[in-house]
């Protein structure tokens, strides 16, 4: 199964999948899409990525996490447009006790912000569009318009 | 793999992802590089041979062959190198 | 929505009881019945609580979280039976930003544990039952049989 | 509400939960207490009236009108005297 998908993802067939009567310790995180970013009112947002090194990496950092606690990990994020207020990435960890369930859970949805080659691109109110880029100012570049960008390819 | 390419140069595929392929305007270009290169040579080579990469920064995230991989990494025939904007997923 | 609740708990429904598009942060903790405990083999489980009293701490709990965070927390625990593998307890907080909705999270989880008047009995597979008592040798005390328990009353 | 008990004394309803229902056999006992009383001169109380309670601690963890109480609080007539093994919920 794909860590990426262009899907609804699913937190309860997610949990479903790592959870085992010996583990009885679940720490889950949900992102969400936000409707604000930066004091701008965000209407869309969509997803790129590197496809195949994103796998990869995914794929590494459960693997890390599973060689540093005993847990299993369920990893998920989504490509292409998603609607404000739906999932845009789910982990979940289970291990047989609390902390650890916790520890994989944020190690895991750390790494992937840090490490997985993905791209946000806002769209606001007004039809404006930017890149969400962490080390620019305002965390924010502008994208040209999206007609724009098609003319040119 | 080298035989349709002049002798001491390599060629590789550079790929491009979301704002970098938006400001040059592709997603894909292959670039040839004399031999022995690193990536650094690559993404020079990237800039040299088109105008709108110019605006790239000069040492962007890459990634050889969908690892990643540091600028003085030695690049091989074929390879494929991907250069990345700073992430932003989750 | 009382806290306890002797239906089984539905994470999704908790989830979006909290979401909000300006809380695109959610950190859950489910913790599920396990099938060992203290090397038994467990057959069975049930929880039962000082009513009254359980309500309200699950309340302050709730408002100490809300006060000391910018989140929005949904808790909920079983009451009586429980089968191996289904959840006991949720916790689901909702914030801005990972930090908050992680350290709500953990607070809820630990908070219920240790300040709740919830108490687990547990039926092993040799048809023994024992009371789960963090404070005993082992953590356990034995029961009466429920039988015997029921000609007693 | 006292004035069906004698003077100077006052009665109180006792819960027990759990493990401490098993053991005593009962879930629920009233008491009367000589008053001033405190929560431990309940629970000391129904030691003396109910034999099988005295496998209970001396003190346990109590609450008064389901909130948490120390042993030392005062009772009041009507109050709600509840006996609360250690914890074990989530």
């Amino acid at each position: 199964m794909p860590f990426l998908t262009s899907d609804p993802l699913d937190l309860e067939a997610m949990v479903a999948s790592v959870a085992d009567p010996a583990r009885g310790a679940l720490a889950s995180f949900v992102g969400t899409v936000r409707d604000h970013h930066e004091g701008r009112v965000v209407t869309a947002l969509s997803y790129s990525a590197y496809g195949p090194m994103a796998e990869r990496v995914c794929h590494e950092i459960l693997e890390e996490a599973e060689a540093q606690w005993p847990v299993r990990v369920a990893l998920r994020h989504r490509l292409g447009d998603v609607a404000i207020g739906e999932a845009a990435v789910v982990v979940v960890a289970a291990g047989a006790h609390r902390d650890e369930a916790f520890a994989a859970c944020r190690f895991v949805i750390e790494a992937t912000k840090r490490r997985v080659p993905i791209w946000k691109r806002e769209r606001y109110v007004d039809g404006t569009e930017a890149w969400v880029d962490p080390t620019a100012p305002g965390g924010l570049v502008p994208a040209k318009h999206p007609a724009a960008s098609r003319a040119r390819s | 793999m080298a035989m349709n390419h002049p002798q001491g140069s390599l060629r590789v595929r550079v790929l491009l992802f979301a704002r970098y392929a938006e400001v040059v305007g592709t997603a894909e270009h292959e670039v040839t590089v004399p031999a022995p290169a690193t990536v650094a040579d690559v993404v020079t080579a990237l800039r040299s041979d088109v105008p709108a990469a110019r605006i790239l920064p000069e040492r962007p995230l890459c990634a050889r062959n969908a690892s990643q991989a540091l600028p003085e990494d030695a690049v091989e025939p074929g390879d494929e190198i991907a250069l990345l904007p700073p992430l932003s997923g989750g």
